[in-house]
């Protein structure tokens, strides 16, 4: 092999405390090393022609540059020897400027380190193979998991593009957390106007099979090419039937079933459509509330649907759906107060979550959209706001700011203002955290024009006193214990992972943090990929967001399904386990270890049975070439061999 | 028998130099050594069918025929198809690398006991590079041979070696056969198996001598169409591959019974095939 | 003894074939025996001298053998049941395609402890075992020696005399020397100073012969004809006869055992040069039940601990 | 036995230890650590020689080492040749003359298959060459043989001088050295006193008591042709060798087995070219790059080593590549018995109706 | 740093690319000085890391070995760390009875981001491996060449 080594100087980022020169000409003495130099700025124009050069020239088969991080310019220079003719896996940095020149200042040391590093390099690079990425064709079909609106947004911008969306929403209708707004900060518009609009698009695309009441059940393949499991569950409604007319509602005996839509603030049917602009707008009946179910007498339903859609004998069923790329847009779910004792959500009725409040300001919620607290109907003349609830908290194990909360205190502050101009609006907070477009206006305008009162501090308990709830906390800015007197509480209640989330993550093969959000690939370079590629996320899934986020990532998950499925065909790296047959001793080690289940059994023709890696899945961790008992199976460009040689470069 | 180019040391190469290397298929290259003493070189001698350990130091040796002829004396060449530590090590020098060379070993074709006789060779992929040497000597001493017929075969046009003296073979007035395995755009020569091609063109057992080397099942269907078409056993030559380490008959393990492959052969007739212990 | 061949006689109908052990070239020596007959049946014997390891032939034999419905019978002690069960565990091994029968183990005998041991050194005629004693007989006459005091080492830390998984256990239970994971051996090595340890090693180590008895004996060592202290790609080791090659070779094994090894001392019996290998194998199955509460092949549905990870553990 | 020297128990280290002065000397002795463990090592004062007792590897490693460098070579850069480097190949090698000292007469015998081979040519192995040419071996005849032993029944025998350049006899208070060559009448000369006449009479005694008796059943230097005709028997193998577990130790331990595998070791740019033992039973012996291997399990492996030994060996070169030490019956974990093996050969009725 | 007997000590660092090449990278960034033991091997994923590694270098004389990746939970490959915390556990625990002094291997977590613990990590791991010297390796039976080499080539 012929290998030309170039040293960069970097200007004087190296130069200055390695002697470059020195490095070049140690470097002609390490095995088939036939050519090697020092250059100012080997990144720059002239620097990679002078590699090219070189290539020619010398006959070269393989490249080292000494330089800055790989990291950095890995890619540029294996463009560079790729357009001399060298596969671009021929080719090899030592990293002698973070790992060296900048971090030392003995210049003799540095530069014997920075040969030693050049020797890994070429005693690695004498062990390089030529890698080729492979094709592999695109299913030009996208799923998207989770209807709400970043869903939402996601499926619609692929579906305009002309792709074949297929929706996967886990409750019955889509919407997702948006659909239960009355309004939306900070402009005070009409949630369900805004969103309305797009769900009824969702339902009217051709292009967007829409799978509501269903879960994804599995998910196997890989970029381009994955078969998800869908289980649709029983809704003892034929849905093709159902027009949603609503008869069913009318007359279904069990009416004092608990309204989940509207938080468990009222009460709705067994058989029920859960709000007005449901899409689909179609009836299922809530199994355990239905008196056929529980009793085996009613049938009403049945008997009164006009078109004869409901029965009470539907199973799940699965069904499968093939795609190239997969959106997860799996939102959210609220803190669960409970763990706060002392605040008496859950034991007073009138301590209640934002959610329920945004329910009840709601024209369409249980209260037809008049302020009244839950106990007795009544109008409350003073509400306490309380920030926090479930965010920077360690003690609940929510160390993290929801960022959604501070803004919609503001928000229903106003808005209770509005529908009772009477009102007094308290709100406790820690901080106020308010960064948005105009979010910090709308705050002030809520303190200034609202004249919502905003108190610094914890609140410590809240406890009844008479109908009415008393709420003790400090003041921290003037330093003092106060304590509010208020018709109604409203905690504002944090926000945290989708129930389920986990489990999905690993059926996707996705990474999540300890608290469930699921992780991009780069927090700042790669926020909607995650590290299985093909798979995007959107949304609140990701880490706590508002609308504008949550539609501005649905947006980019598009764009990225839409790039990669610009192309009909995919490269896959090549940097993927591999396997000699002839080694492998079928153990199983590695299927067993590989986390993204792309190493699979193979039976030869004598019957024996070998791991095979799908490479399109592999994503070269090389979890399986460190367990596999024989070293059968081993880790393209980072092989035994080759990490042998850098070893042995410099020990042996 | 020839000079053996060696001093006391069997197991010391001489040093060499690749002049040239030629890509034969994707995976066989062609390597053009000419030994650094230029009398060595000179003193050079060798018969057909002998083989030469390469050297490639710090990853071992291995074996492969001569394949040019010994009529032909201004470098040795050897055809190496990638498929081990040593082979792979092969492919990726470069010419004017040094090499070491063990050579001649091993047996040789009777080139004085085929003269006046009709030549069938039957090759299929790097199985060519034996038969070369010897379809090259004969095509030097045109003469002194009978009929000289080839079949060679391989998979697809792009594996089949030697394609670019494929016309020097004919102007010797070689019957050249080409047989690929399935149609191939623009080829228009045979399609078919070796084993079919030979039994479509049933040259006469006749005053002939068929010379085989190739892949095992190649090998053993040949042999089996050779016998059909009237062929003895005697009339019936092929080489033998084994794991060779020293290649003089020492380290043990390219027995097939009491023959050593590497001394014994590379080149057997069917007769002594057939003596031998089944352990191929 | 006779127990066995009872039962086994009954049962021959159902077996392809029954692995056991029969009188070797002298009765000092029984060796495996793979019975294919009933006839054969008569050479079985049992007694503290049937050291191997049976469970060693099982991947071999189940993946050579004919589909015929018949089981395949095979002895084991207590320890080598332990290997079957890491053998199952691993899929290996088809449990439902064995007829595994059990034999409580009273020990084995170091058969360098036992030629110290005798007062004779003729060649042996008949060896018979009642009572923990063995009855050695020879032109000599006969010697009776306590197995106790012949003990191999493996044996005498033994904590499954009795076997596990199997479908019949013959003879009485034996009462286990053991009832705690014993490391006294590990210990005294571990006594020692950390530069008197490496010296024992090297010079331990110095005197193999890198014939891979230990290797080959091992149940577990499933790489077979594919170990990596032969490849030459990968490369670990070279052919040379330094320690550090020897070395590398043995840390191979032991790291390839480390969380499998069931600890039936077979490496360290086969070993011609008396390198006491098998104590690195009782090191890491220290380890393992140290971090992870694990006893390699007591449990044929456990997953071995490097096989597999828990996100919560915290200490490491 | 016309010339024959004496030496004292109490004088053998001395005796060695002159010896040393113009030889490496090797003899069998136990490590302090493992007293029961027997090898040959080379002779310095003080080491614990151990004429009484069976090596476990045979003397084979003192003339074929288990790893020797055939040679070394060297890369120098060069960027004014195409390659960018020349390569200088060295073999030289020193060789000093070698005394093995109270081997059994089996280990001696063993050389007796290395020779034809490495020393006769075609090709003639250098390394080992010069060795055996410097080499005298002094044999102790042996009144040990144990139940593994069968050195009768290769044609050779406890007291069997060939292959020996002069004998230990074990007589009272010491040995007689009896010299077999002129090689080893030349080593004696300087270390032993002339024996007395009665010593020598005993000697002569147990020289004749030692060779009269016979060490394992039968002959087994005549079963070439029962061994073809088993050849093709996969149910005697099978019964044979089931329980080998294809480990190298009978191989390791033989005094004939000479299979060895050459490899380069090398880093940056030096290395050598080294020669090692290797073993028929290990699978990677005749694996072939392509990944075909002619004998691909232990059955063919086995049998091979047994077709060796008793056929390919004797139809080559006229005689049997055992000595009968009986080291693999001896050391093989499972007590694979080659001895039954071969005896079996011709019995084909029997073996398998 | 001439010869063999006051050799330059070396470290082999065995660096997840994801996560602790990043750190280690951002700690250069930052021009955070560290001591010039270290010499890195880029792997994916500590999941890589076959604890074999670590006793080839340490037996063949590395004086230190540092294996370094992404914190528990935070591997790239979601799992690859939760494996290589285990074996290189195991490992840690194994060396000191065959002679091996486990001073010298030591495995850590640092994020792309944690430049600053990236010094610690090799400040502190140096100074270690500065106290206890050369490392005499298991078998001394090959020269340490390279130490030499590369060394006198500089000198």
């Amino acid at each position: 092999m012929r290998i030309g080594v170039f040293v960069c100087q970097c200007g004087t980022n190296i130069a200055g405390t390695v002697d470059t020169r020195a490095v070049a000409q140690r470097a002609l003495d390490y095995p088939d090393v036939v050519f090697a130099t020092d250059y100012m700025y080997t990144c720059s124009e002239p620097g990679q022609q002078e590699i090219q050069n070189a290539i020619a020239e010398h006959r070269l088969q393989g490249v080292v540059v000494a330089a800055c991080s790989p990291r950095m310019h890995e890619p540029t220079f294996r463009r560079a020897v790729e357009k001399a003719g060298l596969n671009r896996y021929m080719f090899e940095m030592a990293n002698i400027r973070e790992h060296v020149s900048w971090i030392g200042q003995d210049r003799a040391a540095n530069t014997l380190k920075a040969m030693e590093l050049v020797r890994m390099a070429v005693e690695k690079l004498r062990r390089n193979e030529p890698l080729f990425a492979s094709e592999v064709p695109i299913n030009k079909r996208v799923l998207v998991i989770g209807g709400g609106v970043a869903g939402i947004q996601a499926a619609l911008d692929c579906a305009d593009a002309g792709l074949d969306v297929v929706l996967v929403e886990r409750e019955q209708s889509i919407g997702g957390k948006m659909a239960k707004l009355d309004k939306t900060f900070p402009t005070i518009d009409c949630s369900s106007c805004i969103l309305g609009p797009k769900m009824v698009d969702v339902a009217q695309k051709e292009n967007i099979t829409l799978h509501a009441y269903s879960e994804v059940e599995s998910v196997s393949g890989y970029i381009g090419n994955f078969t998800v499991k869908i289980r649709k569950k029983a809704t003892y409604v034929d849905w093709d039937a159902c027009t949603g007319c609503g008869l069913c509602m009318e007359k279904c005996p069990s009416k004092k079933t608990v309204d989940r839509f509207n938080e468990a603030l009222g009460v709705t049917t067994a058989i029920q459509i859960p709000f007005p602009q449901a899409i689909p707008k179609k009836a299922r009946i809530q199994k355990d509330a239905c008196r056929y179910f529980t009793t085996g007498k009613c049938k009403v339903c049945q008997k009164i649907c006009p078109t004869g859609a409901v029965h009470y004998d539907m199973e799940d069923r699965e069904v499968v759906e093939e795609v190239g790329a997969i959106i997860v847009a799996t939102g959210y779910d609220l803190f669960d107060p409970a763990p706060y004792g002392e605040y008496g959500a859950g034991r007073y009725p009138d301590v209640i979550t934002g959610i329920q409040f945004e329910r009840i300001l709601s024209a369409s919620g249980p209260f037809g959209g008049h302020v009244k607290r839950p106990s007795d109907g009544k109008e409350p003349k003073d509400i306490v706001f309380v920030a926090c609830v479930g965010s920077r908290d360690k003690s609940v194990d929510r160390p993290y700011c929801s960022g959604i909360c501070c803004m919609y205190i503001a928000k229903q502050a106003i808005l209770a203002r509005d529908h009772l101009p009477g009102v007094n609006c308290y709100v406790f907070y820690m901080d106020i955290r308010s960064p948005g477009k105009n979010y910090d206006e709308f705050v002030r305008r809520a303190i200034e024009e609202y004249g919502v009162q905003y108190i610094r501090g914890r609140v410590g308990k809240i406890y009844p006193n008479g109908d009415r709830m008393v709420v003790q906390g400090a003041d921290t800015l003037l330093g003092a214990q106060v304590e509010v007197e208020a018709d109604l509480v409203v905690l504002a209640t944090g926000v945290e992972s989708s129930r389920g989330a986990k489990e999905l993550a690993e059926k996707l093969r996705i990474s999540y943090d300890q608290y469930g959000f699921y992780m991009e690939s780069h927090p700042k370079l790669r926020p909607v990929e995650t590290n299985t590629a093909g798979v995007y996320l959107a949304g609140a899934c990701q880490g706590p967001k508002d609308i504008p986020a949550s539609v501005a990532q649905g947006s980019a998950a598009a764009a990225k399904v839409l790039a990669l499925f610009a192309r009909d065909t995919i490269a896959t790296d090549p940097q993927v386990a591999g396997v000699l047959e002839s080694a492998c001793i079928g153990c199983g080690k590695c299927l067993s270890v590989c986390p993204f289940g792309a190493i699979q059994w193979k039976t030869l023709r004598d019957g024996s049975r070998k791991a095979d890696v799908l490479e399109t899945v592999c994503q070269g961790c090389g979890l399986c070439n460190a367990t596999c008992p024989p070293k059968a199976i081993q880790l393209r460009h980072f092989t035994d061999d080759q990490i042998l040689a850098e070893l042995d470069a410099l020990c042996a | 028998m020839p000079k053996v180019v060696t001093n006391d040391n069997p197991y010391l190469p001489h040093m060499g130099t690749i002049r040239e290397i030629i890509q034969e298929t994707p995976n066989i290259k062609t390597f053009r050594i000419v030994l650094d003493d230029p009398e060595e070189m000179a003193a050079f001698r060798f018969e057909p069918g002998q083989v030469g350990q390469l050297s490639v130091f710090g990853v071992g040796e291995s074996t492969f025929v001569i394949n040019s002829p010994p009529t032909r004396r201004e470098y040795l060449q050897f055809s190496v198809m990638k498929t081990g530590e040593v082979t792979r090590a092969l492919h990726r020098l470069s010419e004017g690398d040094p090499i070491g060379v063990r050579a001649p070993l091993g047996n040789s074709f009777p080139v004085d006991e085929l003269k006046g006789k009709d030549i069938l060779f039957v090759g299929g992929g790097i199985g060519m590079a034996p038969l070369r040497t010897l379809l090259l000597t004969m095509a030097d001493r045109r003469e002194e041979f009978g009929d000289i017929t080839v079949i060679y075969g391989a998979r697809s046009p792009q594996d089949l070696c030697y394609r670019y003296e494929f016309d020097e073979w004919k102007a010797a007035g070689v019957n050249l056969i080409l047989t690929v395995d399935r149609e191939f755009p623009g080829w228009e020569e045979r399609v078919g198996f070796v084993p079919t091609v030979l039994a479509e063109e049933a040259p006469s057992p006749f005053n002939r001598v068929a010379i085989t080397c190739g892949p095992p099942i190649m090998i053993k269907f040949v042999l089996a169409g050779l016998k059909e078409l009237g062929y003895e056993d005697d009339q019936i030559l092929t080489t033998l591959e084994r794991r060779m380490k020293c290649g003089i008959g020492l380290c043990g393990r390219c027995n097939i019974g009491d023959t050593y492959v590497c001394v014994d052969g590379p080149v057997f007739s069917n007769t002594q095939l057939r003596r031998m212990v089944s352990e191929l | 003894m006779d127990t066995l061949h009872a039962h086994l006689e009954a049962l021959f109908d159902d077996l392809e074939l029954v692995i056991g052990w029969e009188t070797g070239y002298e009765p000092l020596r029984p060796t495996p025996a793979f019975l294919r007959s009933r006839e054969d049946l008569s050479r079985l014997v049992w007694n503290p001298l049937c050291a191997p390891n049976l469970s060693v032939y099982l991947p071999g034999i189940l993946k050579d053998a004919k589909e015929t419905g018949k089981k395949i019978g095979v002895c084991l002690k207590g320890c080598d049941s332990r290997s079957l069960g890491a053998l199952v565990q691993e899929g290996f091994v088809e449990r439902e395609r064995l007829y595994v029968v059990g034999l409580p183990c009273p020990g084995t005998v170091d058969p360098e402890a036992l030629a110290e041991a005798r007062k004779s050194s003729a060649p042996v005629t008949h060896v018979s075992f009642r009572d923990g004693l063995l009855a050695i007989t020879s032109r000599d006459g006969t010697e009776e020696i306590e197995l106790e005091r012949v003990l191999a080492r493996r044996c005498r830390r033994c904590r499954h005399p009795n076997p596990l998984h199997a479908d019949v256990i013959l003879g009485d239970p034996v009462p286990p020397r053991r009832t705690e994971p014993s490391f006294s051996d590990v210990d005294a090595v571990e006594a020692m100073s950390l530069e008197e340890r490496r010296a024992y090693w090297e010079e331990e180590l110095s005197r193999c012969l890198r014939c891979y008895a230990c290797r080959n004996a091992c149940p577990l060592c499933v790489c077979r004809d594919r170990c990596l202290a032969e490849s030459r790609t990968p490369k670990w080791t070279t052919q040379r006869d330094g320690v550090r090659d020897k070395f590398l070779f043995h840390m191979i094994h032991a790291l390839h055992l480390a969380g499998r090894c069931t600890e039936c001392g077979e490496c360290e019996r086969v070993c011609p040069v008396g390198i006491p290998v098998a104590l690195f194998k009782e090191k890491m199955a220290r380890i393992a039940l140290e971090l992870w509460d694990y006893q390699a092949g007591t449990d044929p549905a456990a997953t071995p601990p490097l096989q597999t990870f828990d996100p919560s553990e915290t200490g490491i | 036995m016309e010339q024959a020297f004496f030496l004292a128990d109490a004088e053998l280290q001395e005796a060695l230890a002159g010896l040393s002065a113009q030889a490496d000397v090797w003899v069998p002795a136990s490590d302090a650590r493992k007293p029961g463990l027997v090898r040959f090592r080379r002779f310095q004062p003080g080491l614990t020689v151990r004429l009484d007792a069976r090596s476990l590897v045979s003397a084979k490693e003192v003339l074929f080492p288990r790893s020797e460098t055939l040679l070394r070579f060297t890369k120098e850069k060069d960027l004014s040749v195409p390659a960018g480097h020349r390569i200088h190949l060295d073999d030289a090698r020193t060789v000093r003359p070698v005394v093995v000292f109270g081997c059994r007469p089996c280990d001696a015998r063993g050389f007796l298959t290395f020779d034809p081979v490495f020393t006769k040519g075609p090709y003639r192995d250098p390394y080992y060459s010069e060795r055996r040419e410097k080499t005298t071996f002094v044999s102790l005849v042996c009144r040990d043989a144990d139940a593994a032993c069968f050195c009768s029944a290769v044609g050779s025998g406890p007291a069997d001088p060939e292959g020996s350049d002069a004998q230990l006899i074990p007589v009272d208070g010491g040995y007689v050295l009896r010299p077999v060559t002129e090689r080893g009448a030349a080593l004696l000369e300087p270390i032993g006193r002339t024996a007395a006449p009665e010593q020598i009479r005993e000697a002569q005694d147990v020289l004749d008591q030692v060779g009269r008796e016979t060490v394992g059943e039968g002959s087994l230097t005549t079963l070439a042709e029962a061994f073809r005709a088993r050849f093709q028997d996969p149910a005697f193998w099978h019964a044979h060798i089931d329980k080998c577990l294809s480990c190298g130790l009978c191989t390791f331990v033989c005094p004939t087995c000479y299979c060895f595998t050459i490899t380069d070791e090398a880093r940056g740019l030096n290395g050598e070219r080294i020669r090692s033992w290797d073993a028929c039973m290990f699978p990677h012996f005749t694996l072939e790059a392509s990944g075909h291997n002619p004998r691909p399990s232990k059955v063919e492996r086995y049998r091979n080593r047994v077709g060796h030994k008793f056929s390919y060996f004797p139809a080559r070169y006229g005689q049997v590549a055992c000595c009968g030490c009986g080291r693999c019956v001896r050391h093989c974990p499972v007590s694979v018995d080659i001895r039954a093996v071969v005896r079996d050969l011709p019995a084909q009725e029997e073996a398998h109706a | 740093m001439s010869e063999k007997n006051e050799r330059q000590l070396r470290i082999v660092g065995f660096l997840c690319n994801w996560c602790s090449y990043g750190g280690a990278d951002t700690a250069g960034v930052c021009r955070f000085k560290q001591p010039p033991l270290l010499r890195i091997i880029r792997i994916p994923c500590t999941g890589r890391m076959d604890p074999l590694f670590v006793v080839k270098a340490l037996a063949q004389g590395a004086d230190g070995v540092l294996v370094s990746g992404c914190h528990p939970k935070d591997c790239h490959y979601a799992v690859g760390n939760f494996y290589a915390r285990r074996r290189l556990e195991l490992v840690k625990r194994f060396l000191p009875f065959v002679g091996l002094d486990p001073r010298r291997f030591h495995y850590t977590w640092v994020s792309a981001s944690e430049g600053q613990r990236w010094q610690e990590v090799v400040t502190e791991f140096s100074a270690v491996i500065q106290e206890l010297g050369p490392n005499p390796g298991i078998g001394a039976d090959t020269p340490m060449e390279t130490a030499g080499q590369a060394a006198s080539a500089f000198a």
